[in-house]
């Protein structure tokens, strides 16, 4: 059976994984939390944009909307709530993010319930052909994206001046605060970049795969397949294992005896990395 | 006997220890050098935890490099580390248990325990808790776990570092015990000459990982160059 | 990580033995009142949902040595749990020996998988673990849905299709509602003994210097490793038992049940309930099930309690450093000294 | 205006009679519209006389999509409320965790919607609909009748006791006729609808057969779209995307594409019953309650457990008396159904719903493109067979 | 270094693990001199200089030349000018040295803050040596270096340093002894804790000296060389 149709279907749903992997890492290098609810920021953001086009609100104006509405989420949650866990361990600060998931995933099931939606782009009907296989101009948007992202966080981490707060707040809260760098400044700063990136992909995502408050707010966990493939530091490594694992994940599809699992491509990739190279690693041995 | 020859260790490009060769018989001997000269990267070549590039070590007739750090440390090798490392949440007796576990046979752990609180005069404070403790506690805690368990050869990395000229005197006529009462071997790092001059019949001087000068103490910090590069004197 | 005086006192008192089986009283003690308040009290419902929670308590009480002892972090616990409940299940039904045959070789089989779970993580630590032991649920999860749980059927997999389902029996001398709850709790006080034991012990003293730092166990002649692998092995038995212990309580268990994220919430849990104390394993468990089963009992809408549980857990995580249990025994302390001062004057 | 009970408007006073029910509500999908229906319907007969006097107490309970809840609450409902019937159960993982449950209490089950075999293969739990498989393969002898296909290819979950059930169906009756068939198991929570679809198009089947919840079709369809396969293959599905805010949703690039096979009458249908279910909606439901094929279910399976009921003495209503009374329903008629309903006393199984119907997507709309046909289930011999000695249609 | 940069401390309190360690204490210390603070291990030194830089919680007030610092963050208080080397060569393990010091350093100005890092570079030359190595393979010494550096750096009104000679080599002692007599003498006031006493108090001007979170001296530094037993008394009361 012809793969490559499976490779390009792939590059699709790896955009997917990239994009919330590389929206993962940033925060991460920032502020030293792994938001679980990155998820649900973005479904929000989502369902609002469904809302709007339902009350034949302009697309551009959702669109606007569902990233502000994102935004604000997760500057509410960094600016007011997640300070209250500062001083624990990154593990604790992790799990603090379940909260606002669980809030949200509530929120969205309350207001939308679990009707399958379906949020469209008109870049849903354009595509370019490649190997009997349609690839989407959304999906197109999603693969440079999460390039564009990736080039961006990188130069704002390593040229300006907020990038390296950032990276020293992410290496030691309290010794940072005591050399002068404005901690509830740059945390909130990251947040809300986080914010924008979790609104647009979230967006990208209830187009690509479904809009689902509970379904969105999973796909997290996958996500982080990428991002521990890129060592939870570098974003280009962690963009390219997110586009590896779904083009993996896609291209198992036609092995009849592998296909039903093959969902659990991105964690067994991930763990076979980790045994393989992880030990090594740095970052595994970094505490965080 | 410590007999060090031809020892490098290397950091991709920067070598911590280049071609070091050193014999140190005195019981109680001294290790300085500037910052950065290779002290800490030492102790640790010899507690096991850096594998050098080249060159031997022996303790006594026993070739140390092929051991693993955990079987050094059953063959009676015991180090401090440069940052104290009493555990907070463990009484000073489980922080010294905790050694004794591994290196004290079931039957006599309890005694060993109390053998070394009493020698560094904690066994009222053996129920306290080791966060409760301060800087001196917690360095003489250190040596107590230095001593259990039949010690050959202990490495002290600054273990007075912090502590006043008081507890530091208090601190270093145990440690002139040791070889005494536990026939022990014992190297110490410290940037406190006055407490290397006090301590230690014999001193080694290490700069940029290179042997500068080894030798009765009062001769090594006689001599100009140490003078030069460590005291910082013309 | 904080870890708070009674912890420690627990811990201080690991030494002097005299003073050590006294500690480990407490367990059967408190598990015992609390069954028997359970049992006056409960109907079906409530009884039910009890021996969920009893049952999952130990596999919490595995966790908080991971985390509590090894500020190690797995988030594949609820996962190991659905291992246990697997072998148990597939063992009972194969062979059809008495309930502890197979409950046992459901928590051996998830201990050894706990400890190849462990094993690429041995050399890993903090967030960067955790993260790899939630690839771990998340593989486990795609898989037991496709499996799901052996009901008599044939073949490995032992999927009855449809018909001739069958249940797992229950041990003979807890076949009952009550009774099994009853049963579940002495299983549960032994595995919290076990679990305490490690705790006061050796194995304790080893685990709190690879907290303080690798090498300054390795300098103390701690075998870092094994005592790691251990503490993956016991913490995977414990999670095995409970997963056997739910079987036996539905007589079947199902693959959908059994997601990643009920691993996360396991572990957000055993926080909320307490690492550092053993009844904070027992609080957890309540947690798990009681609370939601009340949330039902009150007819309260399904998402509305998850959204009630996102912000208590929430509220707990940001005022209760230790957990629940934490603040119990902080109050205890209290009142004891209290009183010692009121015997003083 | 909502015909029920005897009619008399006058509120039943008497003791309550205890009925139960266990709903899917918080989850991947809401099932609980059928249960808001025979709420709404008891509501209705308990305001038109009850049960000869006696009104309806009808708790239902959201197992939240958990077997280990859905166990606690059976035991709830059964042991500590003392429920002499459970009327209309719709729930995924219900009756896997609970049938035999019931089968111990001696307690009867007249499910609204049941989803796995498990619900079609107890011998106390008897829904009013027919089932994926039986629905799936009534989509399969549409396939076969009218669009003359000669290549078909199954998708289904990969969850035991559905996907894989479903599919054998297909497969064996493709056999049968001589078809090609393929089958593809998918994880529902996969993100990747692309693969699965392009997987099943790489046989360029005539048509493919779904046999998913309508959170997974929806996808699916959507990734079909982007492929450009909605022209070139006819999609077919079974009852569980028979929802009226698919069509809509799916949009127009599905008009004439997506065929879905009815487990019951069409929603708008003027006929009689399925009028006055409308009208007990509008009466005594909440105007947010959907009008939706579950709803229709729950409503049916409530008005079977009245005509059970009513024929019992009302001083003597109890779980055997109750039980007996459903054992006894036999030619149930409601022109929602395409067949009388029917418990089959002695059965071990029972799926007395398996006529369906078809419709296609429409404008935004469901439009029925077929009457009623017996679903062409090679499984459903033994039914068929007991059909015929019971002398049932 | 503008106004006047003299630190008040009033009636300060502390307590650590929920048990008194500062017990209401007051002293002041002047702008363009170097004072020691002297006492026993535990006698409560880092407590107090942690407290007065905000990272522990304080009772009490601390007035900065004309600002209070109420109710500062640490990050602020650090920007208000006030600039804490704390106990324990602590730095940013993962970032590289150079890093560790641009990060400290808060004039607004890049070029500023270039030239402040040379100026760091010229006082540690081993830290320039190594500005691209990560600070956590730096040795001991060298982490208390950067720790130092980036107290210079931020160019503060008043500069507390625990624990000066901490794991340092004589020499290197020497040069910051130096630095710190010059940056005195450029208008900044020095808080200095050191166990070594007679370094100490041949550095310093002023000499408070802390008996169990009590202030039992508070003069001339010279005093306290002539009656070394007031000293002793302090020391042995631990
Ligand atoms: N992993 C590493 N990578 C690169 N360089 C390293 C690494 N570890 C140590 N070094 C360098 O090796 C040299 C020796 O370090 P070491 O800790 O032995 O010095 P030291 O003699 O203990 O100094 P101090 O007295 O300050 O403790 C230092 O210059 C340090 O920067
Ligand atoms: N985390 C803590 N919890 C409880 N008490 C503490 C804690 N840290 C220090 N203490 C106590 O506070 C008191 C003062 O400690 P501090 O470190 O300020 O003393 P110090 O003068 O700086 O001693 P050193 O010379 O060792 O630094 C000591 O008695 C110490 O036991
Ligand atoms: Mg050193
Ligand atoms: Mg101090």
């Amino acid at each position: 059976m012809n793969i490559l149709p499976f490779v390009i279907s792939g590059l699709g749903i790896g955009a997917v994984y990239a994009l919330s992997g590389v929206g993962l890492v940033v925060l991460f290098r920032a502020t030293g939390v792994l938001n679980f609810a990155f998820g649900a920021f973005g479904a929000m953001g989502a369902h609002c944009a469904w809302q709007l086009l339902e009350w034949k609100v302009p697309l551009i104006v959702a669109i606007l909307a569902a990233v502000v509405v994102s935004t604000a989420i997760s500057f509410l949650y960094g600016r007011i709530f997640a300070p209250m866990l500062s001083h624990r361990d990154t593990v604790v600060r992790a799990v603090g993010t379940l909260a606002p998931a669980l809030v949200l995933i509530a929120v969205m099931g309350v207001v939308w319930g679990e009707l399958p939606r379906r949020l469209q782009f008109p870049t849903d009907q354009m595509f370019v052909s490649l190997f009997a296989a349609r690839l989407t101009y959304t999906r197109i948007i999603a693969l440079l994206l999460a390039v564009a992202m990736v080039v961006a966080i990188t130069l704002l981490l390593s040229r300006t001046r907020l990038g390296l707060d950032m990276r020293a707040l992410a290496n030691d809260r309290d010794l940072s605060a005591v050399l002068g760098v404005r901690v509830l400044h740059t945390e909130t700063a990251a947040w809300i970049i986080t914010g924008i990136f979790s609104g647009l992909a979230g967006l990208l995502l209830a187009d690509l795969v479904r809009l689902q408050g509970t379904f969105l707010t999973l796909l997290v966990i996958p996500a982080i397949a990428a991002a521990i493939l890129g060592q939870l530091r570098s974003l280009w490594e962690t963009a390219a294992a997110g586009i590896l694992i779904g083009i993996a994940e896609a291209a198992l599809t036609p092995i009849a005896w592998i296909s039903p699992y093959r969902a659990a491509a991105p964690f067994i990739i991930a763990l076979a990395a980790v045994t393989i190279l992880g030990g090594t690693a740095k970052a595994a041995l970094k505490d965080r | 006997m410590i007999t060090i020859d031809n020892l490098v260790v290397q950091f991709g490009g920067v070598k911590p220890i280049n071609e070091l060769s050193a014999v140190l018989t005195a019981p109680v001997a001294g290790l300085i050098g500037p910052n950065g000269a290779g002290k800490t990267t030492l102790l640790n070549v010899l507690s096991g935890f850096i594998r050098p590039v080249q060159g031997t070590v022996s303790l006594g007739a026993q070739a140390l490099l092929p051991m693993t750090p955990l079987q050094r440390v059953r063959a009676g090798l015991r180090r401090s580390f440069q940052t104290e490392q009493v555990v907070g949440d463990l009484t000073v007796a489980g922080n010294i248990a905790a050694i004794a576990d591994h290196v004290v046979g079931a039957p006599h752990r309890s005694e060993a325990v109390d053998e070394a609180l009493s020698f560094v005069g904690l066994s009222a404070a053996a129920d306290r808790l080791g966060q409760s403790l301060n800087l001196f506690q917690r360095r003489l805690v250190e040596l107590a776990k230095c001593v259990v368990g039949k010690p050959k050869l202990i490495l002290l990395d600054e273990p007075a570092a912090g502590l006043t000229e008081e507890e530091g005197k208090a601190f270093r006529e145990l440690v002139l015990r040791i070889p005494a009462e536990f026939r022990a071997q014992i190297l110490v790092i410290d940037h406190d000459v006055d407490l290397i001059r006090s301590m230690c019949s014999e001193t080694m001087v290490l700069d940029y990982g290179k042997l500068l000068a080894l030798g009765p103490t009062q001769t090594v910090l006689a001599d100009p160059n140490v003078r030069r590069a460590y005291l910082g004197e013309f | 990580m904080s870890v708070q005086p009674q912890t420690i006192a627990s811990n201080a008192e690991g030494l002097s033995t005299m003073r050590l089986p006294k500690q480990l009283l407490h367990v059967p003690v408190t598990t015992a009142l609390f069954a028997a308040v359970v049992v006056l009290l409960a109907n079906s419902f409530w009884l039910s949902a009890a021996t969920s929670a009893v049952a999952l308590s130990l596999s919490v009480a595995g966790l908080a040595i991971l985390y509590g002892q090894l500020g190690l972090v797995s988030l594949c616990q609820f996962a190991l749990v659905g291992v246990g409940g697997w072998a148990t299940l597939r063992i009972g039904h194969a062979f059809h020996p008495p309930f502890e045959v197979s409950l046992l070789a459901g928590g051996i089989v998830a201990s050894a998988v706990g400890l190849a779970f462990g094993v690429p993580a041995l050399r890993l630590r903090g967030l960067y673990l955790a993260l790899v032991t939630l690839m771990l649920a998340g593989g486990f999860q795609i898989i037991i849905s496709a499996w799901g749980f052996p009901d008599g059927g044939p073949g490995f997999l032992g999927r009855a299709d449809g018909s001739g389902r069958e249940m797992l029996a229950r041990p003979v001398i807890a076949d009952g509602e009550v009774a099994y709850f009853l049963y579940v709790c002495a299983a549960a006080a032994i595995g919290l003994l076990i679990a305490q034991w490690h705790k006061l012990a050796r194995p304790g003293r080893a685990w709190a210097l690879i907290r303080k730092g690798e090498t300054v166990a390795v300098a103390s002649g701690v075998n870092v490793l094994i005592y790691k692998a251990w503490a993956f092995a016991l913490s995977g038995l414990l999670a095995g038992l409970a997963g056997g212990l739910l079987a036996g309580n539905v007589g079947q268990l199902d693959g959908r049940a059994f997601g990643a994220f009920e691993s996360l919430n396991l572990f957000a849990l055993a926080i909320v309930g307490g690492v550092f104390n053993w009844y904070g394993a027992l609080i957890a468990g309540l947690l798990l099930r009681a609370v939601p089963a009340l949330l039902t009992d009150l007819g309260i809408d399904g998402y509305i309690t998850i959204g009630i549980f996102g912000v208590a857990l929430f509220h707990a995580l940001a005022t209760a450093p230790t957990g629940i249990a934490g603040q119990i025994a902080g109050l205890i302390a209290r009142l004891n000294s209290g009183l010692s001062r009121g015997r003083a004057r | 205006a909502a015909s029920c009970g005897d009619n008399s408007g006058k509120p039943a006073t008497g003791e309550p009679i205890v009925v139960g029910a266990i709903t899917g509500k918080t989850g991947p999908d809401d099932f609980s519209n059928s249960t808001k229906a025979a709420k709404a319907y008891f509501d209705c007969l308990n305001a038109n006389g009850g049960i000869k006097g006696r009104p309806v107490k009808y708790l239902v309970e959201d197992d939240q999509w958990n077997p280990e809840i859905a166990a606690q609450l059976a035991a709830k409902l059964v042991n500590d409320e003392k429920a002499v019937l459970m009327v209309g159960n719709s729930s995924f993982v219900e009756c896997g965790a609970n049938a035999d449950f019931y089968k111990k209490s001696a307690i009867l089950v007249v499910a609204g919607v049941g989803v796995p075999r498990e619900c079609f293969f107890a011998a106390n739990y008897a829904p009013t609909n027919a089932g994926p498989r039986v629905s799936m393969l009534g989509a399969m002898g549409y396939a076969l009748d009218q669009l003359k296909a000669k290549s078909v290819v199954c998708i289904g979950p990969n969850i035991p006791n559905v996907g894989t059930w479903s599919c054998d169906g297909i497969i064996q009756l493709a056999k049968e006729k001589g078809l090609t068939a393929e089958t593809i198991l998918m994880d529902p929570g996969t993100a990747d609808s692309t693969s699965t679809i392009l997987q099943a198009a790489a046989s360029k089947p005539d048509v493919i057969i779904l046999g998913l919840p309508k959170g997974v079709t929806v996808p699916l369809l959507t990734a079909a779209e982007e492929q450009g396969l909605n022209q070139s293959i006819k999609f077919l599905s079974a009852a569980s995307a028979y929802d009226l805010s698919v069509p809509g949703t799916i949009g127009a690039g599905w008009d004439g594409n997506f065929i879905v096979n009815m487990e019951f009458n069409d929603l708008e249908a003027t006929t009689p019953d399925n009028q006055n279910w409308l009208a007990v909606m509008d009466q005594y439901g909440q105007k947010s309650d959907p009008r939706d094929t579950f709803a229709q279910a729950g409503y049916l399976a409530a008005r079977i457990a009245e005509t059970a009921l009513m024929t019992l003495d009302p001083a003597n209503v109890n779980r055997e008396t109750a039980s007996a009374a459903v054992r006894g329903i036999k030619g149930f008629k409601s022109d929602i159904f395409c067949a009388p309903w029917y418990f089959g006393d002695g059965q071990t199984r029972h799926n007395a719903n398996s006529t369906t119907r078809m419709a296609v997507s429409e404008a935004g709309k469901w439009k029925v493109v077929s009457d009623c046909a017996p679903s062409p289930d090679p499984e459903l011999k033994d039914i068929r067979a007991f059909e015929k000695s019971a002398g049932i249609n | 270094m503008s106004g006047n940069s003299e630190v008040r401390v009033e009636n300060l309190v502390v307590e650590r693990g929920g048990k008194r360690v500062i017990h209401d204490i007051s002293f002041s210390v002047a702008a363009g001199e170097v004072t020691t603070l002297l006492g026993a291990n535990g006698a409560g030194k880092s407590s107090t200089v942690m407290a007065m830089a905000g990272v522990l919680p304080r009772g009490g007030a601390v007035r900065l030349g004309d600002i209070a610092l109420e109710g500062f963050v640490p990050d602020r208080i650090r920007r208000a000018g006030l600039a804490l080397v704390p106990e324990g060569h602590r730095v940013l393990g993962q970032l590289s040295v150079e890093d560790n010091i641009l990060v400290a350093a808060l004039d607004p100005a890049a070029t500023a803050r270039r030239q402040g890092l040379e100026r760091a570079y010229e006082i540690f030359p081993e830290l320039a040596e190594r500005r691209r190595q990560s600070a956590s393979d730096l040795s001991g010494g060298q982490k208390q270096m950067v720790a130092m550096a980036q107290a210079f750096v931020a160019k503060p009104r008043f500069m507390i340093v625990d624990e000066l000679s901490l794991g340092l080599a004589p020499a290197v002692v020497k040069r910051l002894a130096e630095a710190l007599k010059i940056a005195a003498a450029g208008g900044i006031g020095v808080l200095l804790i050191e166990q070594f006493a007679n370094l100490a108090l041949d550095l310093a001007d002023k000499a408070l000296v802390l008996e169990r979170g009590r202030l039992v001296f508070d003069g001339p530094a010279a005093t306290l060389k002539a009656q070394p037993d007031i000293l002793h008394g302090a020391y042995l009361a631990s």
